[in-house]
C-alpha cells in the first residue's frame, strides 16, 4: 500500500519561484552551480567492531553503513555463491518525519536501490563468498543508517556503502575437526573483492531545471528525481526514477549527461577515503 | 538475472528470434478487458503474454481507516500485491520489500496522469492483484491501472501505457517475459504517457551502455504508444457497446 | 478478539419488510424460489502455472481458487500423510467493505469451515500424499482469492476449492543420487486423489423464512447463516453456524434439508466443471 | 479427529462405558464458580472436567483504543484465548487462527442473548481465558461467559450454556473429553438458551448421518438444560448468600 | 519507545494527603503497618497438566505461574545447559487498564527482573537440564499469568514462579533405538533442581516515607518503587527501581532493610505452599 | 555472567589492574560532545571507550502518530535502540524484549529531571542509537540523553549522568566494559542527578552482599559527579564558544 504523501509545506509557492529565479542564473543558494554536488566527506573505519563501516557526510546528510558478516546457507539456486543483504533504517532521530517502527517503502526503496545497483553488475564478487561452496557461505550484511537527512539519501547510503565495503575485513576463521567453522572476531581476515566501483547520482527537475545531489528543500519543491547508478566506466548499471512527477526524454538525457560528470566527484571522493 | 538458461533453451535463434518465437521488437499477445468486476468503481484485466493482473479502483472515497488525508488533492492509495499461487513457488501472502517498493513506484507512475486536485480529502485506491506472474507484472499492472481508472470514471489527463526492454544476448528486446528476465543481461520497465510525451515510470535492473540506453528508451516510448491505442480501443469499444445497449 | 461488526446499512428495515412480503410468496429478486441458487459457473485451469486452479461465479460473487504444491516434511504426528493447509484472502479490490491487511476472522472462518469439511471425511488422500514416508511429503496449499463479493463466500470457496483440487496436477520429480527430490515445474505429474467429494451450502434466516445461497444484500437482512457441508451421499461431513441471530430446532432441520437438495445442483456444476 | 487411540485405552468398553467411566449422555463433573475475580465488573470460573475456563466481564463501557462503536446498541468484544501452560505443548501466546475463529464463534453465541440496544456507544468486553484444555474449551467457554455476564449485571434475555456432543465408536455420547475428541469420528459443539428456545452456536467437526445429526442436536439441547439450571442455581446462591449477608 | 503513562487518576492529592496523615502514624489502611506484606496464598499443583503451576494471592492480587518442559537444542555459548525462559501475560480480564495485545514494557520488565533474578545466581540448576549435552536439552518455560491486579505484580510473579518450579517434574520419558527422545507427557519423571531460593520484595516510596508490598492505590500515589530480589541467606541478587521519581541513598539503604525483613515471610509462605 | 574469560585474559592482574590496565576505580576514556546533528533540537555524541550512544532530541511538539497526551505535561518518549552493526553478531533491527525494558528503565531515569510541566499535551522525543556496544551502552546512553536534553534548551533541574559498577573477581570495578560484564560476578548500571542528589536509575544483576552494594553505590555516585561534571564542562564550551563566535 502506498499512499500519496503529505508534500512537506517547507517550501510554499514564493519560495519555489525565487528558487527557480536563481535556477534560471545559473545557481543555487550557497554558491553551487547546478552540476555540482555538496560538500561530501567520507570517513571509513568508524565503528571497530564492524567488518566494515564509513560515514557519509553529503551536505548535512549524513549516513552510516555498517558491514557485518557470520556464517550461513547460501541460496537454494546459486548454492557456489555468498549471500549480499543491504537493509536501510531512517531512525527517528535523523528527521522529524520519521517515525520509529519497521522501514516504510522510501527506507525500503534506498535499499533495494542500491542493492540491485551492486547485484546487476556483479560488484561484490559473491562467488569469493562461498566457504564450503552449496554448505557454508559468508552471509554480509550492509545496515544503512541514515542519522541526519538534509536530501538525496540514495547517493549518501550508495557512497557509505561502497566505502564500507571496499574497507570491509570479514573476520578470520578457523576449521575445527569436526568441520565447523569458528569465527575469530576482532581478527581481521581476507577483504571483500569488489570487483567494480559502483555510484549512484541522484538528479532532480526542478520547473525546466536539472539539478543534481538536491538536498532536502530541493526534493520538496522538485517534480520527480531520477536515480541513476553508474560504474567508473560510465555505462549504466541501475535506475529509478522516483518522486511523483513525470520526465520528458530530453530530461532523462539531460540527466544522466549530469550524472555521468558528477559520477567523478563521488569516485573521486570514495578513492581518496580508502586511501586513508 | 545472469547464469545460464536451461538445456534446449536459446534465447535468441539463428533466425534473430526469441525464445518463443517473437522478434526482438515484437510485443507480446496482448489482452484487455475493462468492467470485469461487479463492487468495483472500475475495472481490469490485462494480460501480456501469461502476465495475467487484475485491477480495481474504488473511490474517490472516504477511507475507512482514518489516515491523513490531503487538503487540497485526492491522495492515490495504490497496492500491487501478488496472488499465492501467481508464482512457481507459492508466495507467502504478507506483502514482501519487493511489493513494497513496487506498490510506490507503480503510484508514483500514476501520480502525474491522475487529476487528483478534483477531489480533495478523499481517496483514490487502486488495487492490483497479480494472478499470474510470467514477467512484467508491474507494467501489465500500470496498463490495467490505466484502465481500471478510465473505467472508473475517473478524470485523466491521458491514459498510460507500460512495458519492459530487454538485453538478452546483446540484443534489446521488447516485453521481457520471466525467462528473459532472469537469465537476459537487463531489464528496463518503463511507464508512459504518450500523448502528454512523459515517461511516469523508469527503472533499470542491469547493465547498459549510453546508447543502448537511449536506443532501449525509444523503443519502449514505441510500444507503449501501441499499448495506449490498445487501450483507447477497449476503451471505446466498451462504452459505444454499452451506450449501444442503452438507446 | 471478535467484536460485534456494523450492520452494513445497505438494508434499511423498508427494504427488509418489502423483501419478506415478496418471500411470502414464494420468490426472492431475480425470480428465484428459496430453494435455488443462483447461476453458478466453474471455470478450471486458469492460472496455468498452479498446480491446479478454479474460478467460480455465484452470481456476482467471484472466488479463484489456486492450488501449489511443494516438497515438506510431515506434521509430528502424522509422518505418513502429506499436508494440506487452506488459506483465504479477502483482498479489497473484492468489496468496498474490505481493507488490506492479514485475513480477518471472517476470511479465516471461511478457510477453517473449507479446511476441515475436507479433512474430517478425509476427502484429499493425505497417505497418498508422503513421497518418502516420515521425511518428505507433499505440502499442498489451497489458496482463496475472493475477487467480488456479492454473498455467500463459503459455497463458493467450497466450490472453487473442489474444482481446482479435482483438476490438479502434482508436479513431476525426479530423486537425484543423493536422494534429493528435484521438481520439475510446468511437467504435470500425478493427479491428487480425492476419495469424496464435498460441498457446503449455506441457508439463511431472514425473518421466519429459509433461503438458500444468500446474496449479500440477503446477508445483510439476514439474522443468521447455516453452512453445511455435505458429501455426495447426503452424509453431514460439517457444519458451522455463522451470524448473530439463533436458530430453533425446526430453523435446523429445515436448513438442512434444503442444504441436501441445494447440493446437487452443486454437485452437478462441479461434475460439469472438470469434463471440459 | 481419526487415527487410533493409545494401548489399553477403549473409547468405548463393553459395559458400554466410556474411558472415564461414564454413560453416553454423562456430563463430567461440572463445577461452576462466580465472582472470582476483584478488579472484573463481573467473573467465572467453569470446570468441565479437566477443562478450566476463567471469564471476566467489563463493561459497557468506553473502550481505551478508537474504534467505531455502534450508535444503536453496545458493541460486544469477545476475546477466547488460551493459557501457554493450558496445553500439552506450550501454547504460543499470539492468538492463533484456531482462537480467532473461536473468539467469532462464541460472540455470536452470545449475541442473541445480551440486550446490548440498552447501552449504544459502549463496549462490553468478556475475556475468556482457558487454564487448562481438555476438550470443551469452547463450550465451558460460552457457559462462563454467560454466568459473568449476569454476575456483572448486564441485561440479558436469558441465560446461555454450552455442550459438545461426539461420536465415539459409532456412539453418540455427550460432553466430549480431548480423547475422544481426538480419537472420535465426531465433535458438534452447541450453545443455546433454553428458555428461549434457541441455539446460538452450532459447528460440527466429522461425519453425521442425517439421523444422527438430529438425535445429537436432541442430547445436546438437554444436556444444555441441565448445564443452565446448575447456573441459575450457582447465582442464586450466590446471590442469596450475599443479601443475606448483608442484612 | 516507552511513553509516560497517565497517572491513573485513582488518587487525587486529597486522597494522598490523607494517605500520608495515616503513614505518619505507622499505619495504612486495613491495619497494616509500613513493614508488612498483604495477606499470602500460595496454592500449588492447580494446573495439573503443567509440569508445575502455581496460584499466588498476595491482596487482592493474583497471579498464576505455568511451568511447561520440552526437548529442545541449547544455546550455542552454553551448549551443556538447559534453558529457561520466562514470560508474562497481563491479560486483560485482570484490569480494566490492560489491553489485549503482546505484553507491553510493564509485562516484559516483571517477566525480565524474574528472569534475571533466577539467572544471576544459578537458582535454576540448567547443567542438569541438559540431556545429551550439547545436543538436547530442556527448555523450560515459566508463563506468568496475572489474572487480577491489586498492585505489586513484582513480588507476586517471582512467588508464583519460585513455588511452581519448586513442585515442577519434568516429563518422563523415552530414548528410541534412534536415539530419539520420546516425551511421556502425564507420568511425571524428575524435579527440576533448584539450587538457591530467591524472592523479590518491592519497596514504594510514598512522600517521605516506604512501604512494603505497595497495592494498586499505593503504586499509583507512589513517587517510585524498588524491586529487591534476595536469596534465603540475605544476599542482594537483583535490583530493580521502576516508576518515574528518584531514590536518595537514604531511600535506598531503607528500602534494602524493609526487604530484608519482609522477605522472611515471602520465604515462609513458599516453604509452607510446597510442604502442602 | 559467570563462565570464564578467554585464555590469556586476566580480568584482575597481580597488579590490581584490570584487562584494559585501569584501576578498579577507573572510568574508561570518556568523550562527549553536543550538537553533533542538524535536523534534531538537540543531540549529543557519547563514548565510553568503545561504546558510542548516539542522542538526539526533538520536542516539545505534538506527535504525526495520534496517541493520549497528558493534560498537565509533556510526554517524555524514549527510544533505546542498537544499530545492527553495533554488536558482535549483527542485531536485527526489529526491537528486542530488551530495548523495550530499557527504553522504559532510561525513560524513568529522565522523568525525575526534565521539568515536563512547562509543556502540557506535547512530547518530548528521546531518540538513543548505540553505535558501538562494548558494555555500559544503557549507561552512555543516559548521559548522552541528558546532554541531549540539554542542547535542545528543554528546561530541566539537573543534569544527570550514569555509570555501571561492577564486580570481578571478587573486587567492586567502575565502568565495566563487555568483557567484564560478561564473565564478571555482578553489574550495577546507576544513574543519579548530583546536584538533586537523587538516584533516577538503580539496577542489579548479579549478586552483592549488603555490605558490598552500599560501597558500590557509593563509588557509582563518585563516578557519576565526575561524569555530570564533564556535562558541564562540554555544554559550558560549546555554548560559550558558540556566543563568542556571534559576538
Amino acid at each position: 500500500m502506498s499512499i500519496t504523501p503529505f508534500r512537506t509545506p517547507i517550501a510554499p509557492s514564493l519560495v519555489k519561484e525565487a528558487y527557480l529565479a536563481l535556477l534560471k542564473k545559473g545557481w543555487r543558494p550557497g554558491d553551487r552551480d547546478l552540476k555540482t554536488p555538496r560538500n561530501l566527506k567520507i570517513e571509513t573505519g568508524i565503528i571497530e567492531k564492524a567488518e566494515g563501516s564509513a560515514l557519509v557526510k553529503l551536505g548535512n546528510t549524513q549516513v552510516i553503513a555498517g558491514v557485518k558478516a557470520d556464517i550461513g546457507s547460501p541460496f537454494r539456486d546459486t548454492p557456489d555463491q555468498g549471500v549480499l543483504t543491504v537493509h536501510a533504517e531512517f531512525v527517528p532521530l535523523a528527521s522529524p518525519m520519521f517515525e520509529p517502527g519497521p522501514p516504510d517503502e522510501n527506507a525500503i526503496e534506498v535499499a533495494r536501490v542500491v542493492d540491485r545497483s551492486l547485484r546487476e553488475v556483479g560488484a561484490v564478487d559473491l562467488p569469493s563468498l562461498a566457504i564450503i561452496p552449496g554448505e557454508k557461505v559468508w552471509v554480509v550484511w550492509v545496515d544503512l543508517y541514515v542519522i541526519d537527512h538534509d536530501g538525496n539519501l540514495f547517493d549518501a547510503s550508495m557512497l557509505a556503502t561502497m566505502a564500507a565495503l571496499l574497507t570491509a575485513r570479514l573476520p578470520a576463521y578457523e576449521e575445527s575437526e569436526s568441520g565447523e567453522i569458528l569465527l575469530k572476531r576482532g581478527t581481521p581476515g581476507e577483504p571483500i573483492k569488489v570487483n567494480t566501483w559502483i555510484t549512484t547520482v541522484t538528479t532532480a527537475k526542478i520547473g525546466g531545471y536539472v539539478v543534481v545531489d538536491p538536498n532536502l528543500e530541493e526534493e520538496a519543491i522538485s517534480d520527480v528525481r531520477l536515480v541513476t547508478a553508474l560504474d567508473s566506466g560510465g555505462r549504466i548499471v541501475g535506475m529509478q526514477k522516483t518522486g511523483m512527477g513525470g520526465l520528458t526524454t530530453r530530461d532523462v538525457e539531460r540527466m544522466i549527461e549530469y550524472s555521468i560528470e558528477a559520477s567523478k566527484v563521488y569516485f573521486k571522493a570514495l578513492e581518496d577515503s580508502i586511501k586513508r | 538475472m545472469g547464469g545460464k538458461p536451461p538445456e534446449g533453451v536459446r534465447l535468441i535463434g539463428e533466425d534473430g528470434r526469441r525464445h518463443d518465437g517473437r522478434l526482438p521488437h515484437e510485443l507480446r499477445p496482448i489482452h484487455m478487458e475493462v468492467g470485469v468486476l461487479n463492487n468495483a468503481d472500475g475495472s481490469a484485466i490485462v494480460q501480456y503474454g501469461r502476465t495475467r493482473v487484475l485491477a480495481a479502483v474504488y473511490g474517490p472515497r472516504e477511507p475507512h481507516q482514518k489516515f491523513p488525508l490531503l487538503p487540497d488533492r485526492a491522495a492515490l492509495r495504490v497496492r500491487y500485491h501478488m496472488a499465492p499461487f501467481s508464482t512457481e513457488d507459492r508466495k507467502s501472502p504478507a506483502p514482501s520489500r519487493r511489493e513494497i517498493e513496487l506498490s510506490k513506484v507503480v503510484r508514483e507512475s500514476l501520480e502525474p496522469i491522475v487529476i487528483a486536485e478534483e477531489f480533495p480529502r478523499t481517496v483514490i485506491d487502486v488495487f492490483l492483484e497479480v494472478l499470474q506472474a510470467d514477467g512484467g507484472t508491474r507494467t501489465a499492472s500500470v496498463t490495467a491501472a490505466s484502465l481500471a481508472l478510465a473505467d472508473a470514471g475517473i478524470p485523466m489527463k491521458a491514459l498510460v501505457g507500460s512495458v519492459a526492454i530487454g538485453k538478452v544476448e546483446g540484443v534489446l528486446v521488447v516485453d521481457v517475459d520471466e525467462l528473459e528476465d532472469m537469465y537476459g543481461e537487463a531489464d528496463m520497465p518503463v511507464a508512459a504517457a504518450p500523448d502528454l510525451g512523459e515517461i511516469t515510470l523508469l527503472q533499470l535492473n542491469g547493465v547498459l551502455s549510453r546508447e543502448e540506453f537511449s536506443t532501449a528508451l525509444e523503443m519502449a516510448l514505441e510500444s507503449i504508444k501501441t499499448i495506449v491505442d490498445m487501450e483507447k480501443d477497449v476503451l471505446r469499444k466498451t462504452y459505444t457497446s454499452v451506450e449501444g445497449g442503452e438507446q
